[in-house]
């Protein structure tokens, strides 16, 4: 029922897999949705895509092929994220098959495959996320929602933010705590699944970001009940299983595709401004240049290096870091170098340019907060070069 | 910053202000005026000109109270800590001077409504991005018509008239302009901080006689000095501005707990801060510095040192504001938090006069200029 | 006997002590010393050069007038710097009148006052301070120096690194513990003199410094005797009068000089290079102008606080920590317009540029760490900012 | 960097070097050369040809090993983290690729000498400070006379022979001048590492025309790969050294211990070491990737790939070292420690064949011009 029933392209060659995606998506991509000044697909676009997608073969690559996905190998997944790139295809978050697909296939019941999985497939069911809570952001092991058996039913409270997509999703697997217990705030913490946003003693409150969008939500359980199968893995092992969703592919975060993106803006920027002959801000330029020119290559090498098997934590930390710095420093000089239509809501009034520099500006900022800050990163890094601090 | 101190006048002006705008002013009311179409609103225009706001540079014969710059820029420091989308700078600073530079009879019936806040006077002279200090104007003032396009123009509204920067028989001249004036077309364009940029056409546009206010080595002179005030007065507010964003920010950093202690206790955030702790003291005391070297009529100095001072604030207001939203984590990217009002207005003032990049090699280049100067 | 019999200066007008000391030092300053390439002034040289200012009444600014110095409040004592720094003159280090003297006038007994002020005031006696030692560098309190008293003598065995021109100095004062049960490591410590450095016991071990320069030195304390009258001040507050020494003058290790001088070598090496019209390079040189300027701002407005007794210890340490990163900054800027000449030894092969950027670069190395290092300051800022961290 | 691992060949070759390195080479080593003439000496020079490494990109015919670009730069690495003084770079990796272009009689009789480290060759081409690639030299050779002057001449010694840059018949020409030829004129200058950086001077220096061995379009093709490869060997040099100062200062601050912890364990200089080893990473990064574009012949992307790379190392190396010294504190500044070896290393290797500032803007002015060229 899940298998696969498309051509199976693992076992295509690197350049006939590329060759390939590319056709189809030359063919294939909405038009609209290129080189997005909106940034990513919500909701029904999103659906749309997912189910372009899937009709044609190409969705969830990394998943294996009796589940349904396209079982790519790790240099294939990264030629597939390539080509959407070189179209200019709009970011999806696709929640549900990067990390709760992946976590279902890896640690899900039989019954939890077969009820999640096609529906992520096929796109009619769009995931969210509830790990971050108010008071516990970048440490996550300070989490305070709270699930209570209450005989076949978990009973959840508490509060989750900076839920992504949450106002566009219709199911949140998210971290509660079921053992109040417990020694250590890492323990007695479980991965569970809420089937339905909708439900009852479920609130989702948007939060409008600084660029104007309410992508993301704080969302409220109250009483909100749900049965023990939702449960993902084991009850009290939440947090080895949210560990573990940082497989390869959180190498994608990592991934210089803001960066040049950003890039190109400011070079069609400087342009416009008749900038591209001024040494003083062509430098500002050549920096950014540069800085994305290493980006890129760290990145390749790094890909290379997760294929071959050898990426440790310390160099997925290291490229997380660098990209999103790097992202927020081109930013920094897209503004800089835009002078006086640098703080233009929309876009400049420039004749020519549509893009909202102000947008690229705002959306880097958080870059180096969301998936482990730039701060965590740097104590991921500093354990590996020092060793742990002494206890004090 | 205790070490620093205002004299009798600042400190009373200071008082006085800031019980209004703690009275008067609140994050909730620079939201309100985001919405607004001019970005302001004309009601506390008045409000302020009633406390004398506009009128504090203006000359009495002007109807203003004539002071110096110097006792002035508290209010600009206020303005800034604030974020009073009310355009002070433009208006009560920059269009002041040119005003009170122009001294005669039409001068006075320009200022009266400034003074009281009926209306708000704008200066219209830049035309391309980045700026040091005056240039020639492609707008062109002939037989009584003015044409030509102005940039940048700030503090458009429909309460706004302009004083406009052109060639007129060869010489720089500044003309006064209705904003309401046949065959002048505008297109603002919404700022960051809600504010307008403006591009301003001139498709003939009738220029009184009465109505040229200044001309030649004149202009020029009440230009300079009207880009200067502005520019330091637009230090002064950045780092007003600077300040608040870094005392909430502080406030924030000492509430806010992960892995059991606030995020102000870690060694790395601490040393961040000091280092903008430090650039708010650099930026500080370069234009400070730079006021006095205008005070004391040391012009040539006073040009540097205004450039280097508008470098170091524009890259001053940018750091702190930045990292301000980094330190707030989360809640500093929402819409909701006020942390995301002071990056945004730091995004509108930072490159207005020009930014840092341009300013810091203007500031080397007339150094420079000068030294040769001098070594004649 | 301790009485200035020359003019009293403090009662001058600012500017007519200014035009004063300017037209003395333009009559006497010895061209050979003049924009030094050697920084500073060692042994013979100095003394000669004290016994000059002596002379001239112009010896010990800040002491007051009965006991030889010259009275002058800090404005003028800025201007006495500032004229200094005008005719180009070298560096000296004068311990004896900056730190010794000032504290056996504020904390000395008067049989100490006799003995010690006269030598200094005439440059006959250098001094040197030892305070760091190997494991006491940044943490000063954690100092292992001991001194026992045996009868009316103290019996010191210890070591003591970095002490400045020990080679040159004829005696030493340093920090020792003399309690050794203390409940806290700043207790317990004292202030203490020795009256030759080659006592026996004494050895001074020369280390020389990345520059080639044997300017400072280990020195070791094998059972070397002193009288009790030795003490300065009270037994086992020698933490007290150590933090007393930092008055209102610790405001000059905050002047922009350093800074100025090499700004102006950069200026002449940029022209000599003909890059002074290469944009590129002109706007690295724009960037330490702009740095230079606002330091100096700085430091002129710190000072008028000073002057006006509201200069606080954040203020201190902001102006010393940018006054040694700005002179660092620009040392690099230096190297970095330099390219290929920037590593020669004693100066690059281009005509008619004799000045050692390379010594520059590398004078400018410690100034980050003597005196506070950064990481000190940034400490006491922090603490001025957020409060104290909480003890864990 | 466990995630980066050689290949078969470079490993061979890596700990063969590091075997040697262990047991003849040591810093007491690095300070006595410092002290010698050349700064660098004869003998070890020979014993590094013994193991193959002055011929190892040498072509077969020429003597050597002729192993390609990426299997000889683990030696440059090697060469930077032990600061080893003999010109490696400039005689085994440039001037070797000049004669391997040559592939003539007399590039033999040249290469010889190299590969048996009886001699050092040196290329002399550079006429001023900064480089982006081989420019026209104002060095001429007419009627077999070489007249002019060459500037920063590396690995200048009693055993050092010439390949010198001229213009000959209006071509580009690369001719071979002996060491101790009449009428050649060096000034070689000491270098913080102890090393000479020469200025040549000729004055009608005799050029037999064997010795010519390249002209036209070779010789500019062979320049500019020595140049590239050079760039990139100097790149993996400068990684090496940094790496070592930086696990160098690693070791010192876990063992430093300030207000009873390891200075290792204050976050500040926790972050500052991660931002660093980032720098690192990046360098390593972007010079590999260069190489890459150069093994696979693309030439454009290989010309803008190594200015990045040398732009970013440059300013890494030093960015390290002086870092290193901050955190050794007073240590650092003393000549006795080994950490201002590395810094004085450095400083010496970072401007070499162009410094960060120049190739930063060389590498993007090559990349438009390129696009320039693509879009045509």
């Amino acid at each position: 029922m899940l298998e696969n029933n498309h051509e199976d392209m693992s076992i295509l060659s690197d350049d006939a897999f590329r060759m390939k995606f590319r056709d189809w998506l030359e063919t294939t991509y909405p038009d609209e949705w290129k080189n997005p000044v909106v940034f990513r697909l919500h909701g029904a676009e999103e659906t749309r895509w997912l189910r372009m997608l899937c009709d044609g073969g190409f969705r969830c690559p990394s998943w294996p092929r009796e589940y349904g996905g396209m079982g790519l190998g790790l240099r294939k997944q990264l030629i597939y994220h390539e080509e959407l790139e070189r179209i200019g295809a709009a970011r999806n978050v696709d929640t549900g098959a990067t990390l709760l697909g992946a976590t279902i296939i890896r640690h899900g019941t039989d019954a939890q495959k077969q009820k999640y999985l096609p529906e992520v497939l096929n796109g009619d069911c769009l995931w969210c996320q509830g790990f971050s809570e108010p008071n516990a952001g970048s440490d996550l092991a300070s989490l305070k929602t709270t699930a209570v058996l209450d005989g076949d039913e978990y009973v959840i409270n508490g509060t989750k933010i900076w839920t992504t997509m949450a106002p566009f999703s219709h199911k949140i697997f998210l971290l509660a705590r079921t053992d109040m217990n417990a020694p250590r705030p890492q323990q007695g913490i479980s991965m569970l699944i809420v089937d339905d946003m909708k439900q009852e003693g479920m609130t989702v409150s948007s939060i409008t970001n600084l660029n104007g969008e309410a992508e993301f939500a704080q969302v409220f359980f109250d009483d909100v009940r749900i049965p023990v199968t939702n449960v993902i893995y084991e009850v009290n092992k939440g947090w080895d299983v949210a560990k573990a969703m940082l497989g390869d592919e959180r190498i994608f975060i990592g991934s210089p595709t803001l960066a040049n993106q950003t890039f190109a803006v400011l070079e069609e920027l400087i342009s416009k401004m008749g900038k591209d002959t001024d040494t003083i801000f062509k430098a500002e330029v050549a920096k950014a240049f540069c800085d994305l020119n290493d980006l890129r290559a760290l990145f390749a090498q790094v890909c290379d290096a997760a294929i071959r098997g050898v990426a440790d934590g310390k160099t997925y930390s290291t490229i997380k870091m660098q990209a999103s710095e790097t992202f927020k420093r081109i930013s920094d000089t897209l503004i800089n170098v835009a002078q006086e239509y640098g703080p233009s809501v929309g876009h400049p009034d420039l004749d020519g340019f549509e893009k909202d520099i102000l947008a690229f500006f705002l959306i880097a900022r958080p870059s180096t907060i969301y998936g482990g800050a730039s701060e965590i990163q740097k104590t991921i890094i500093a354990r590996d070069i020092f060793g742990p601090p002494a206890k004090r | 910053m205790v070490w620093r101190h205002d004299n009798e006048m600042q400190r009373m002006l200071r008082d006085s202000i800031e019980a209004h705008v703690s009275a008067n002013h609140s994050t909730d009311r620079v939201r309100e005026c985001r919405e607004m179409r001019a970005g302001f609103d004309p009601q506390e225009w008045r409000a302020m000109a009633d406390l004398g706001w506009t009128g504090v540079l203006l000359s009495e014969e002007n109807g203003g109270t004539g002071l110096p710059l110097s006792e002035a820029l508290p209010l600009a420091e206020v303005v800034g800590r604030n974020l009073i989308p009310e355009p002070f700078v433009a208006s009560a600073i920059m269009a002041a001077t040119v005003l009170n530079a122009a001294d005669n009879k039409v001068s006075q019936v320009i200022a009266e409504p400034l003074a009281d806040g009926s209306r708000v006077i704008t200066l219209a002279f830049q035309e391309q991005t980045g700026m040091k200090g005056a240039t020639v104007p492609s707008v062109t003032c002939k037989n009584g018509k003015l044409v030509g396009n102005k940039l940048f123009v700030p503090a458009w509204s429909d309460i706004t008239d302009l004083l406009v920067t052109c060639i007129l028989d060869g010489d720089l001249a500044i003309v006064f302009i209705p904003g309401n004036a046949e065959g002048l077309a505008a297109s603002p364009a919404k700022m960051s901080d809600g504010s307008l940029m403006t591009t301003l056409e001139f498709s003939g546009v009738a220029v009184e006689p009465e109505n040229i206010l200044l001309q030649g080595q004149p202009a020029l002179d009440a230009l300079n000095l009207a880009i200067a005030n502005g520019t330091l007065a637009l230090c002064a507010q950045m780092e007003g501005l600077a300040t608040a964003a870094f005392e909430i920010t502080v406030d924030y950093m000492k509430s806010r707990v992960q892995f059991n202690q606030p995020i102000s206790d870690f060694q790395a955030n601490r040393f961040t801060m000091v280092d903008l702790n430090g650039e708010i003291e650099l930026g500080g005391a370069s234009w400070r510095q730079a006021l006095l070297n205008l005070d004391e009529n040391r012009f040539e100095a006073a040009r540097v040192s205004i450039s280097a001072a508008k470098a170091r604030c524009s890259e001053m207001v940018l750091a702190v504001t930045k990292a301000s939203i980094q330190y707030h984590g989360g809640i500093g990217f929402t819409e909701e938090a006020d942390i995301g009002l002071y990056l945004k207005a730091a995004l509108r003032l930072s490159p207005w006069l020009g930014g840092a990049v341009y300013h810091r090699m203007a500031a080397y280049d007339m150094y420079r200029e000068g030294q040769v100067d001098a070594g004649k």
